[in-house]
């Protein structure tokens, strides 16, 4: 029943929209979908697959994603954007289908309907990403869609090996496929294509690279989406073919190549934050050093699972409110470029601070929960005794800590006497997810 | 008691001998040896004149130093080898309050703002840094070959054995560290030449230019008590045990004579190798330190 | 008669490999929707019969007829010049795909137990047009060949749908010809919004790490 | 307890709204129930505790006050609210844009310092280790923008010396099993070492100690103070921690003596030759805590050796140097900040004649200088006078290896202090005495009562517990017990403080009777500086700071590192000659610069992989293909 309260409502509200004339009533419209989006993921969470049929990856991502989508929802009444009301229409229908298309992934459980679902979101996000169709953002779009698509279509040429590899009747849905009959090989290699496929779509490391383009041309609230709800989309796939990998036993090879993803994301996201001039693409840069440390997480077993969800729980919640932050600052500066920026401490103290706490928070120091899964990942990699992959990867976290930060203090220092005030919900949303992202890091909520 | 009538007394009095010496020498007949007694008395009496830029420390410093290196010498065994103050150990707070008394002189000393006394501080804390290690490098060397105490018990009651080589060899090391000391502390010749006029060369002299009447005279006391300390302390190392009074007694002229002689006899060292030689006592005691713990360790 | 078509639709790959002109691979594109639609034809059975003819026709309508139409009215709209400029001579795009063909059938043969339902031959043409497609789009900076590389690749998805498929449900293949008709017609859409921005044919290249 | 905590947690709402009066208030409210809290611990009950029970990775959290914390407690319960005090008044003199983020941090900073001295649960003790090291950035920031490249530095350095106390907890917790500190019972060494090496990070041992002299400079005053004083105890503490539960063996006690040893004299070879007064005082901090870890090094020598007297008195210097050098460390970091409020400059050689304009400071500073260069009459020399009978107390024993170490710490101590002493001689004669030597410290004027009092108030502790030295070995004593040291040394030690009394008291009196001898007798007239008659004595003639150490400096060249430009007379008639010398930070200019520039050009060789062109995106698409299709399908 709550399944089709989830499709049915934003099919009609797409239909209110398309008449509606004032921006505000766009904006409640999304406001109210964020309100039934979280209010079902309540109830769901309450009672274990009362309301919504998805099992606990799923509502998991699905809590995420709606708290994220509400936390955008009012950003968007925050927002004073100078575009005509019909391009404003079609934004917000893409956004109702964009989530909608994400709310069909968590709860999909065969690989085929995850698929679709992805594709969707990848077609939804790609014109919600040239919305602002200067040429920069429309190029974006254009890498955005293009790459995505081929790492999808080879993520169905997965599927397919997938079905190749199973003898007997063959299924999608993970749970009942059985273990015993499947064919090493077949797996490996769909397991491979898989792994390509949605690894593009999540900004692993050699198929990143739409990822700082896209998510810097986005305007705020979607790169927030994007990054903050999106890449972990990306993830339940992947993770729900490691845990058939892991039955039939195949886990070491799964470990491995997460394990490559994952420090060869976190070396490019070092490579590249160092260099980048721009603060988005450096918050884009350091999702994909999340990602990557998400994926060390994962490939270093079970014992580190714990530390995985935690971590994407914390940066999906920081990264989305420093994206926020991000566009307040871009829409106090205009120009991106953090050189020749700065003072925002002066010009407007509540985004620079609220900048400064997030950085703070996303380079994994204690208040977020990032510092509890780094040390539980250190943990884990000392234990399996990767003494040089640990002083590495340490080497790697301070490097990129001394990049954010110094872009960071950049921009908010100096002396400058233009005020500029924002709107009150411009603040309250990132603030929130901050406040949530601290809760959790100091309560540590049990996760399975 | 007796030690503190010593202390007051004969300090200015054995000061004199050296310029008496350094006359005889030369065949003049010399100042007499009291007129050092009579300068401080003279002195005493005079009225003082402070530069404009002075602050409270050099009206203070003065007393201060003298009264340090006064309760200082209360450690030290002079006649009767019981001193009034004494406990294990006492001689980190000699060196201490030594170095006090050094340090409210050098920040006097730099109160008047002229340029000659900050070159002179900056010679004589020189020598310091390289002293007070020596100080103590020489105290572990007797506590070593004496066994540990007060200074009084280190230097007087225990002494030279003069039938142990051992105790001879080390003995007589530290004696000639403890006299080069004695030369640098009390800024004698071959480190410092007091009779010099010549403010570019002089190192202590300079630092106490700006000091008139009593303040002067004061200073004139606190250098002499330091001389008649480390001299003391020397007659006492080389002393066997229970020596009578009239040999200390002696024992000490001959100090000063030596002294004399040694400033009529030898040349002032050029400034940069003074600083080399001030490494000299340090040297020694760390030597003589390594040679006793490789007797003891049975290396011979 | 499958293996004969699944021949013939490796050849128009070799042929793809070698002309220098849009216009041939658009005819490339034509030839390869044509045998798609007869194998699919040849693999419907009475249980089936529904959902493949459905998928057939679809497939008829738009690898055939629509998407090469689509692509052709861009090119002559845009004025985009007729050659298609690979940055790799012919000789060495013939010589990459034969190591391709190499490659898709050594990994074909190398399958331990073949009780599979899939025949080497299917496998190894399909899983060749699917690095042949990504190949093509590496080999080529202008934006029509980008998608052309993507048709061809989706192309070989579909024909390893097809081996692989006689028992997969049909939602997913009809999901499948959907999901890649709606991305070409959005990517034709962003191509004549890109051909507007920009002026040349070439895919932009402004964002990057300068 | 708690009450104390939660006063200090209330602060934050007088900080957001400016008001840093009653900010002040309830701190000094919050830390007079904590500072009874840890005298009760520390003189009665051993163990105050209870458990927090936190989910499962981190698993049962005990909170718990051993006699060592309760030390540290009373010692921070009583200098933050005076650093508060003196802020306050700094803050008023010296206003920041951005009060209330400013007085926040500062309160977060001293909520983390009280709580890493509860916690005995790793895991929680890193998160508020981390959070002690993220507030002092922020404070350390006071959001100028001059001060981003010193507060990056710091924020860097504190992230590596966490991630080795990471390393080192992850270790100890794979060894022991669980996450509490009771898992530090004589453990394996490796994981011990990187502990100490992380906390040596943050107490400012020798290679890791370069951030402190970047991070004190630019620090507000009453920061630095805090900072200085209190924040580098809490890495001393960890190293007691360590040490206290665990034995060593001989060759572990040399290194760390050779250690402590170096970075004293690197200390000191820079506090010799600075002109900045702060960073020369963040160099005397590294300074002393080298000579606390001497104290240390003698007192486990004399465990090691069995020689109870030698142990006790090692470990009695250590605690009372630290007690002692927060006062004085404190101290004079006010006082840089009362000067820095009257001349706005913190460079001594622009500042002479500050005794004249500025009377009250100038005797106090007196007092603060005496203390660092450990004088008699000031509770600088106690400890160092501990530490000297330790290390005198090793001749009787015969084996060799136990006299070279201590044979090491006497020299490198001796040394120290001498050099010590000249530098902060040197420091005040340049600063208080002498002509003012510019425009800035003539225009200097005595700073408001607010500011000089917490100056007096540490001047009134360093001369009591200089002169009556019983009050502070009392206050040790439950400490020393702790450590199971036998008592009746200490009694020994109690007497011989009594004897240093009366000396003091003798000192005092016989310089009474003569200064008033002085007064009633004598008449002064002020003339004009005498320097030979010399007429016309200008204030640039003095001394400057380089040429007083001119001498020194002969000795010093081997380990001094100095930059000077040096632009020589080109004819005949030169036009213009100029020399500048500076003795930058050795470590800094020749490990970490090199270090970073390697690392970035490092990165900078993957720049061009990011081109902009779809085709070579997807181009590394392929390749990762077909290189995880071979990897796997390569190991069967």
């Amino acid at each position: 029943m709550g399944s089709i309260l989830l499709v049915g409502y934003p099919l009609l509200a797409i239909v209110f929209c398309a008449f509606v004339a004032s921006r505000r009533r766009c904006d409640l419209l999304v406001l109210l979908h964020a309100l039934l989006h979280s209010g079902l993921g309540i109830q769901a969470f309450v009672q274990r697959g009362s309301v919504l049929e998805m099992d606990d990856l799923g509502l998991f991502m699905y809590l995420i994603l709606s708290v994220l989508y509400s936390a955008i929802a009012f950003y968007r009444i925050g927002q004073k954007e100078k575009i005509s009301i019909r391009d404003y229409r079609i934004h917000s229908i893409f956004l109702m289908i964009f989530v909608m298309a994400m709310d069909g992934a968590t709860m999909a459980k065969d690989m085929g309907l995850i698929w679709i679902f992805v594709e969707a979101t990848t077609i939804s996000s790609a014109l919600l990403i040239s919305y602002s169709n200067k040429k920069s953002s429309l190029e974006a779009a254009w890498k955005y869609l293009f790459i995505c698509s081929v790492g999808i279509a080879l993520a169905f040429a997965g599927i397919l090996l997938l079905v190749i590899a199973q003898p007997s009747n063959a299924t999608l849905n993970i749970a009942n496929i059985d273990y015993a009959s499947i064919s090493p090989l077949w797996l490996k290699i769909s397991f491979v294509f898989i792994l390509i496929g949605f690894g593009t779509k999540m900004g692993l490391a050699p198929l990143h690279f739409w990822l700082p383009d896209a998510h810097s041309e986005a305007p705020a609230p979607i790169s927030a989406l994007l990054s903050g709800a999106l890449l972990n989309i990306a993830l339940i796939p992947i993770l729900r073919m490691d845990k058939l990998m892991q039955y039939s036993g195949l886990g070491y090879v799964a470990q491995n190549l997460y394990l490559f993803m994952g420090f060869l994301s976190v070396f490019i996201a070092t490579v590249f934050i160092l260099k980048t001039k721009d603060f988005k693409r450096m918050l884009a840069y350091s999702s994909i050093e999340n990602m990557g440390l998400i994926m060390i997480a994962f490939g270093l077993g079970t014992s580190a699972y714990a530390a995985g969800y935690l971590h994407i729980l914390g940066h999906s919640f920081v990264k989305a409110a420093f994206f926020l932050i991000a566009g307040n600052a871009l829409s106090i500066y205009q120009d991106k470029n953090f050189e020749n920026l700065g003072s925002l401490l002066r010009i407007n103290k509540g985004s620079a601070w609220l900048w400064l706490i997030a950085s703070a928070m996303i380079i994994g120091l204690p208040p977020s929960p990032l510092f509890t899964s780094k040390f539980m990942i250190a943990a884990v990699l000392i234990s399996k005794g990767h003494y040089l992959y640990f002083s590495l990867l340490m080497l790697l976290l301070a490097v990129i800590s001394w990049g954010i930060f110094n872009i960071g203090l950049k921009i908010c220092l100096g002396e400058s006497d233009r005020r500029v005030k924002l709107n009150a919900w411009l603040y309250l949303a990132p603030a929130g997810l901050l406040l949530i992202a601290g809760l959790i890091g100091t309560f540590l909520p049990v996760l399975d | 008691m007796i030690n503190l009538v010593f202390i007051l007394v004969f300090p200015l009095l054995f000061i004199g001998i050296i310029p008496k010496v350094k006359a005889i020498m030369v065949g003049r007949k010399g100042k007499p040896v009291l007129q050092s007694i009579r300068d401080f008395v003279k002195l005493l009496r005079k009225d003082e004149i402070l530069s404009e830029h002075s602050t409270f420390i050099s009206k203070i410093a003065p007393s201060l130093a003298l009264v340090c290196t006064l309760v200082a010498s209360l450690f030290v065994p002079f006649v009767s080898t019981h001193t009034l103050l004494g406990f294990v150990g006492d001689f980190i707070l000699f060196v201490f309050l030594l170095s006090l008394a050094k340090g409210v002189m050098a920040l006097a000393a730099m109160d008047c703002g002229s340029s000659f006394q900050g070159m002179g501080t900056s010679r004589e804390l020189s020598f310091t840094a390289f002293l007070e290690p020596a100080f103590f490098l020489i105290m572990a060397t007797l506590i070593f070959s004496v066994g540990s105490g007060s200074m009084a018990q280190i230097f007087a009651q225990q002494g030279i054995l003069y039938l142990n080589i051992w105790d001879v060899f080390a003995g007589l090391f530290i004696a000639v560290a403890l006299f080069i000391m004695l030369l640098v502390e009390s800024a004698r010749v071959p480190f410092d030449d007091p009779a010099t006029h010549l403010e570019l060369t002089m190192i202590h002299e300079v630092m106490v230019l700006d000091f008139s009447g009593f303040n002067l005279a004061l200073i004139n006391y606190t250098s002499a008590l330091k001389m008649f300390i480390y001299s003391s302390l020397i007659c006492h190392l080389i002393l066997p045990v229970g020596s009578s009074i009239l040999w200390y007694l002696i024992l000490l002229i001959l100090i000063y004579i030596l002294v004399g002689m040694l400033e009529s006899l030898v040349a002032r060292f050029r400034m940069n190798r003074n600083l080399e030689l001030v490494l000299v006592p340090l040297s020694i005691a760390l030597l003589t330190l390594a040679a006793l713990i490789a007797k003891n360790m049975g290396a011979w | 008669m499958l293996e004969i078509l699944i021949v013939i639709f490796g050849f128009s790959l070799l042929w793809a490999s070698v002309t220098n002109m849009l216009g041939t691979v658009i005819k490339i594109l034509v030839i390869q929707g044509v045998i798609l639609f007869c194998i699919t034809l040849l693999k419907t059975t009475q249980l089936n019969w529904l959902s493949f003819s459905l998928i057939a026709l679809e497939t008829l309508i738009f690898k055939a007829i629509l998407i090469p139409w689509f692509i052709d009215d861009t090119i002559k709209h845009n004025q985009i010049r007729r050659e298609v400029e690979a940055s790799v001579s012919n000789f060495f795009s013939l010589a990459l795909m034969s190591l391709i063909y190499v490659f898709s059938f050594v990994l074909a043969a190398s399958a331990p137990v073949w009780s599979l339902k899939v025949f080497p031959l299917e496998f190894g043409i399909a899983f060749a047009t699917i690095l042949k497609g990504i190949f093509i789009i590496i080999a080529n900076k202008k934006l029509i060949t980008h998608l052309m590389g993507y048709l061809i690749m989706e192309n070989g998805i579909f024909l390893l749908s097809l081996s692989a498929g006689t028992h997969l449900p049909y939602i997913v293949s009809l999901g499948v010809s959907l999901d890649i008709m709606l991305s070409v017609l959005i990517a034709v859409l962003f191509i004549k919004r890109i051909r507007s921005t920009f002026n040349d044919a070439d895919s932009p290249q402004t964002l990057r790490e300068e | 307890m708690s009450i104390g905590i939660l006063l200090l947690i209330l602060t934050i709402i007088p900080a957001l709204w400016k008001r840093s009066g009653y900010f002040v208030i309830l701190w000094v409210l919050g830390s007079a129930f904590l500072a009874f809290e840890y005298m009760e611990v520390l003189y009665s009950r051993s163990l105050q505790e209870f458990i927090i029970t936190m989910s499962p990775p981190v698993g049962i959290v005990n909170i718990a006050l051993n006699k060592l914390s309760a030390f540290f407690g009373v010692i921070f319960s009583l200098g933050l609210p005076l650093g508060m005090f003196y802020g306050h008044y700094y803050l008023k003199e010296h206003p920041t844009k951005d009060l209330c983020s400013h007085l926040f941090w500062l309160g977060l900073m001293g909520i983390s310092m009280h709580c890493v001295l509860w916690i005995r649960h790793s895991l929680v003790f890193l998160m508020f280790w981390e959070l002690m090291s993220l507030s002092s950035f922020f404070c350390v920031l006071n959001s100028k923008k001059e001060n981003i490249q010193a507060g990056l530095n710091y924020l860097i350095t504190m992230q590596i010396g966490a991630a080795f106390l990471i390393a080192g907890f992850v270790l100890t917790y794979l060894s022991s099993g669980t996450f509490d500190f009771s898992g530090f019972e004589d453990m394996n060494p490796i994981p011990m070492y990187l502990i100490l090496i992380g906390f040596a990070f943050k107490a400012g041992v020798f290679p890791f100690a370069s951030w402190l002299a970047q991070a004190h400079p630019v620090a507000p005053s009453h920061v630095s103070g805090i900072m200085s004083s209190m924040l580098i105890k809490t890495g001393f503490y960890g190293i007691l921690l360590i040490t206290s539960l665990n034995r060593f063996s001989l060759r572990e006690i040399a290194a760390m003596t050779l250690i402590f040893c170096v970075s004293a004299f690197w200390a000191v070879s820079h506090l010799l030759f600075e002109r900045n007064l702060k960073r020369a005082l963040a160099f005397s901090s590294v300074e002393n805590v080298g000579i606390a870890g001497m104290g240390l090094c003698a007192g486990l020598l004399g465990i090691h050796a069995h020689m109870p007297a030698m142990a006790l008195l090692g470990f009695t210097g250590v605690f009372l140097h630290l007690f002692f050098h927060s006062i004085f460390k404190a101290h004079l970091f006010y006082t840089s900040g009362n000067i820095f409020l009257a001349t706005a400059s913190l460079d001594i050689d622009e500042m002479g004649a500050l005794a004249k304009r500025m009377p009250y400071t100038a005797l106090m500073a007196l007092a603060g200088i005496m203390a660092i260069s450990a004088l008699p009459m000031t509770n600088g020399f106690i400890s160092e006078f501990t530490i000297f009978k330790a290390v005198f107390e090793t001749p009787d024993a015969a084996l060799i290896t136990y006299i070279l170490p201590s044979l090491l710490i006497l020299i490198c101590l001796a040394f120290i202090g001498a050099l010590g002493m000249i530098a902060f001689l040197r420091i005040y004669a340049i600063l208080f005495l002498g002509a003012p030597r510019s425009s800035l410290s003539k225009s200097a004027k005595e700073q408001k009562l607010g500011n000089r009092l917490p100056v007096f108030f540490l001047t009134l502790a360093i001369l009591i517990t200089g002169i009556f030295p019983n009050i502070a070995l009392r206050f040790v004593k439950p400490l020393l017990r702790w450590f199971d040291l036998d008592m009746q040394q200490f009694a020994l030690l109690q007497s011989l403080s009594l004897k240093i009394t009366y000396v003091y008291l003798i000192i005092i009196l016989l310089s009474a009777l003569l200064l008033v001898i002085r007064r009633l007798c004598i008449k002064e007239k002020i003339g004009s500086t005498w320097a030979c008659a010399y007429p016309k004595v200008n204030p640039r003639m003095q001394s400057s700071s380089l040429t007083y150490i001119q001498p020194l400096a002969y000795f010093l060249k081997p380990i001094t590192y100095k930059k000077c430009t040096h632009v020589k007379a080109q004819s005949a008639f030169p036009t213009n000659i100029e020399y500048h010398e500076e003795h930058p930070d050795a470590l800094w200019d020749f490990i970490v610069k090199p270090a970073t520039k390697v690392i970035t050009r490092f990165f900078a060789l993957f720049n061009r992989i990011h081109n902009g062109k779809t085709n070579s995106y997807i181009a590394w698409v392929l390749a990762f293909l077909v290189f995880a299709l071979i990897w796997v399908v390569g190991f069967k």
